[in-house]
């Protein structure tokens, strides 16, 4: 095991695929010699030339199609979107193409495209440049949706969507590049659509997935201190959503808390609630919760910022809040 | 072209031209549902374009896609059975007219999105390109729809489709990156009901290719030997690496948009005044005058589409209604 | 009251808010002469004339990014996306631009657009023109959106869309539109944000919207025959959320069912259900329970769609299902 | 141009300029959070387009937005506080940087995606047309924002916001609906590290306005005389119902891309050939040279604007934080 960036891990986990199989390429821009706006494929260019290592200009539909067209060929693009609210642009490409030729086709093509995408605040980018929009495509049938919280998961989960021989909508976490975790030296996959439980409780599931596990993990350790033991579990993959350990593990505790940087209504936390209550309502103790963003465009200032975002201690009230009423 | 590629696109334009007045009188009679565009009168572009390709050759279409499809040697027995929404269809009955492919020919899917295949086909060169200038040694995943690395791709689009913002962005990628592909647009005059003047401030789609750096090239849509010339030599730029070309065929489609269209937009004057050039009209005249083709053989080919037509009919009727039980087949791949 | 089709009471709307207020026009394609695809602005052209029914070329971001730009000038556009599929294409517009102008720029600017959109299937149109992709704009702070069921309903929420001076998806339905309803004489509007009890029941709550209403209609009538009584509630408005009303309903009845005709997973059913069970927790008697679209892209051929697509025997098939376990 | 204007636009510039330089030491020191664009280099065309402009005239802006609220009369003050996040920016803090709009001088905002303000211009020329051609006798909503019926539209955009979509869809429309509107694009020659060539296979952004029937110009913008000369003919144009036009300034910005940019992709010499031509020098040494302009004045100027970007730090550094409980509010209008 190495200690080593989230953002590493990443550019480890595309370097070693485009080794391992020509067909991977990346395109996106300024993904070359600039290593993209958050320096994740810095160097990939030395090694694998500008054809591989393609930038290309400012238009996120078309260069989402211009993979989509290359993977029906056999190619397996991996295509950065420089920040996961540009991918409002790409929508049509995605969502009438990439995840449905395969079955609209009957069958004859398919769309093996990894789209990595940084989602999330923190960064007093503003609201062009924060939003979490992840909870759309858990929407789209044909689509996966990764979420990675540590570097491990990062490489392993990378390496799953582009091997994978479908489209996969990859979502980064800008805060989380900067943060350490440890990464095995051999070679390894984490398959997509397994949850992880990040820590063992009893009262309550706190179920997150990016940057909300650390989070989370953060509100169960000072819990605990006030006697309140919390499950932790990473959902990893939101599609395909892995149900059963969801599912495990509030027949366990009885109590379920669902935390995620997006917005609130409509988020990956109503579906993750709906299907809590579908499947497990005779052992639910109390309401299935949500800790999410605020509805509201994420704000610039610090302090509006802050507000609007959730983090452990918005956790923590909630879980307390419910611990009184239902513990 | 030799006397047998003419006889045999001849015949290809008629049948597109009898599968389409066939599909009409079937939507009108309610034999068919959900909705469907007709190609009747492009069809010297469809077939003039493939008759310059070759077989592994690639190709995207758009929303009136049947004739680009038949023209690029898609069996009409499934063709027509997708359209039935036939289990036996090219894409099983779950796409239906605008989302049809044939991957057996290079044929990557009718499009119900206007513009939607423009970045698809554009990534498609991309492939052929990689694949030439790096040959692969492992297969893409399954293998099978590998790049040629000669292969050119060919983009079908309306001159409605010219005002999306795909047009201009994949047309600016395949211009920087020189890659394998000629677009064509089939101006027709119309998107739906609107014309030409009301779509664009220029009325010359072409000449948008020098936005890219690339040629642009107007041609007679009604003339087979002209569009199969511009798109010979476009095949053969794009053949030597120098990249994409824009060719405009200047069109009609004869019948209205979709099913449920009158055609108040546009006057009976301008549509007769375009039947007078007659596509397979023109064709056959030229082909009777230099004796490629005799009166007794273009009868014999009207008889044999028709019944290549009333074949594909029977087999699309006879085929299985797909199994309801089976819808979440193959969402994933 | 007249008897009148849900097209034609939509067409009256624009009418009446064009006569009443000069800044109000309509753009889209084929709007004009052609009355747009489904024929709902028919007419329109020979009244306003063709500067303010307004033809544009095939560019769904840009004209509504056009819309967005003369709103912010005092206009109030209403801009027609033909098909609700095509609004993938004009994400960015909505989602980076009209949701968040007002917000974002500190209140000084706002953004009174209307986005009419047909949704749905059942007419065989295949896997680009029949998604219900609504769920996506309650995840959007900032936008409106409105999904009538009825002629009455269409024309008072439009024109109420109209006078709003934010951005209102308006939801429409393909289906819907060939049926008719009564529709007052006078003027009247539907305030956005009020659900509507459309039939009173005893032993559960149908949560519909749009299409579905009149499927969650005919279930509850056939119910009834079976002793089993259900309370139809109308959402009319999915952002606002009336969850008033909901919460009402489903404290009285113990038991809710959302139906919807988007796919499930991520659809507006999870943020309902996900709300019901925040808040009235302690009076359900059994898990709410969602009936929607699979889980797939909308296939073309008849038998596909309709074992795709939710009905009202799928609907009585859950609540049968639901009663028999925890009647 | 008067001399009074003259003086007020180099000092305009000067702002401009000063204002990004002590910027760029606000964010290097960790005073100011978030990212940034800056402007310097580019002060000539802000400037001169404004002086070609009514001050009742609209403008949209991108991400690199600074220079062009400054040109168009945006108080120094308010765009400091915004960039610290303040409850007194235009923006009450919201926005920041990229989201910066001031109503009261017709700056339609700042914009963080490339090119979004592209379709919001047209359609803000679109509402002046309509205002022009059939006088509205109600007010909008509120009335703040009312079009003028002879006001244009001045829409900024970098040479990589010309390679998406809504570049190609916009000036469609404009062309087809002759709106009254200046499409400028200050062509740096990089968008952020991707230089000119692969983001376009042309390298004259003007010529593209062919596709779309409206003239194409192209302007040195390091030269103020220039710039404000070809948008007093667009504007007249514009305001005489003939149209939209396309201008592009061949400009360079001086810093990086945004604050983390090292600027690794260009060379330091082609940085110095381009200060050689510093539009600020330029147009101080023109106005020296014909006595608009003294030594005296000059520094004089200096010091102002010195002063009036330290007093804007001041009025920043002093503002009220924005209050968090207030953050839901002004959601909905
Ligand atoms: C993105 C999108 N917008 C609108 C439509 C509806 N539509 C289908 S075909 C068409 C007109 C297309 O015109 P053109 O590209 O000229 O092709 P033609 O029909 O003339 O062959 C329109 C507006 C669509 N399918 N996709
Ligand atoms: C839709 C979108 N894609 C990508 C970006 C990231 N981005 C911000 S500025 C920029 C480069 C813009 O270049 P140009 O238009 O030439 O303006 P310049 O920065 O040179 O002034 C990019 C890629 C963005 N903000 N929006
Ligand atoms: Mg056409
Ligand atoms: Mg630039």
């Amino acid at each position: 095991m190495r200690e080593m960036f989230y953002s590493h891990a990443i550019r480890e986990a595309i370097a070693e695929e485009m080794e391992r199989d020509p067909n991977v390429f990346l395109l996106g821009e300024d993904v070359a010699e600039y290593g993209g706006a958050f320096k994740v494929t810095q160097g990939l260019v030395g090694q694998f030339g500008k054809g591989r290592i393609r930038n290309t200009p400012i238009c996120e539909n078309s260069f989402v199609g211009v993979a989509v067209g290359a993977a029906m060929l056999g190619m397996r693009p991996v295509v950065d979107i420089m920040f996961q609210d540009f991918i409002t642009l790409a929508m049509d490409q995605i969502v009438n193409h990439a995840s449905k030729i395969h079955y609209m086709y009957g069958g004859q093509l398919s769309v093996p495209i990894v789209i990595r995408t940084p989602a999330g605040g923190g960064r007093c980018y503003g609201p062009t440049h924060s939003q979490s929009l992840e909870a759309w495509f858990m929407h789209v049938p044909g689509l996966k949706v990764a979420a990675p919280a540590t570097a491990h998961d990062a490489k392993g989960m990378l390496k799953a969507a582009i091997r994978d021989n479908n489209p996969v909508v990859f979502v980064e976490s800008k805060l989380l590049y900067g943060q350490k975790g440890l990464v095995p030296e051999e070679d390894y996959v984490v398959p997509l659509g397994q949850a992880r439980v990040v820590r063992e409780g009893e009262h309550l599931t706190l179920i997150a997935y990016s940057r909300m596990v650390g989070e989370a993990e953060r509100a169960a350790t000072a819990l605990d201190r006030e006697g309140i033991s919390c499950e932790v579990i990473d959902l990893r993959t939101l599609a395909p959503l892995d149900l059963q350990s969801i599912a495990d593990s509030v027949v366990k505790t009885g109590r379920a808390v669902v935390v995620e940087e997006g917005c609130l209504t409509g988020g990956v936390g109503a579906e993750v609630s709906a299907q809590i209550v579908e499947n497990c309502f005779d052992y639910l103790n109390a309401p299935v919760q949500r800790v999410a963003a605020l509805d509201v465009a994420v704000p610039c200032a610090d302090a509006l910022e802050r507000a609007a975002l959730p983090d452990a201690g918005k956790v923590m009230a909630t879980v307390r809040q419910l611990m009184q009423k239902y513990g | 072209m030799d006397d047998k590629q003419l006889l045999a696109d001849y015949r290809r334009m008629l049948l597109i031209r009898r599968f389409e007045e066939k599909l009409d009188s079937l939507f009108t009679s309610g034999v068919i549902k959900g909705t469907s565009h007709l190609y009747a009168g492009q069809e010297a572009v469809a077939v003039g374009v493939c008759a310059a390709l070759r077989s592994n050759d690639f190709m995207t279409s758009t929303h009136r896609g049947h004739g680009h499809l038949l023209a690029k040697g898609a069996d009409p027995k499934r063709v027509m059975a997708e359209l039935f929404g036939k289990s036996t269809g090219y894409s099983k009955g779950r796409g239906g007219s605008q989302h049809t492919a044939c991957a057996a020919v290079g044929f990557l899917g009718s499009n119900g999105i206007t513009g939607g295949g423009i970045p698809i086909a554009t990534g498609a060169a991309l492939a052929v390109q990689m694949t030439a200038s790096a040959p692969l040694t492992k297969d893409g995943h399954a293998g099978r729809n590998r790049a040629h690395p000669d292969a050119v791709v060919v983009c079908f689009f309306g001159e409605g489709g010219a005002s999306i913002g795909m047009f201009h962005e994949s047309l600016n990628m395949a211009g920087i990156w020189k890659l394998p592909i000629i677009y064509v647009c089939e101006n027709n005059l119309y998107a739906m009901s609107v014309p030409l003047h009301e779509e664009s401030a220029v009325q010359d789609i072409a000449h948008r290719a020098e936005s890219y750096g690339m040629p642009g090239v107007i041609v007679d849509g009604c003339d087979y030997f002209a569009v199969a010339r511009a798109v010979a030599e476009a095949a053969a730029r794009a053949r030597a690496g120098e990249g994409p070309s824009l060719l405009e065929a200047k069109t009609y489609r004869y019948y209205g948009h979709s099913k449920s269209d009158k055609r108040e937009y546009r006057t009976r004057e301008e549509e007769a005044s375009w039947k007078n050039r007659d596509p397979i009209l023109l064709l056959g005249t030229k082909l009777l005058e230099t004796d490629v083709l005799t009166k007794d053989a273009q009868l014999q080919a009207l008889h044999e589409v028709d019944a290549e037509v009333e074949a594909a009919v029977e087999f699309a009727d006879n085929s299985p209604e797909p199994d309801p039980a089976a819808v979440l087949d193959e969402v994933f791949a």
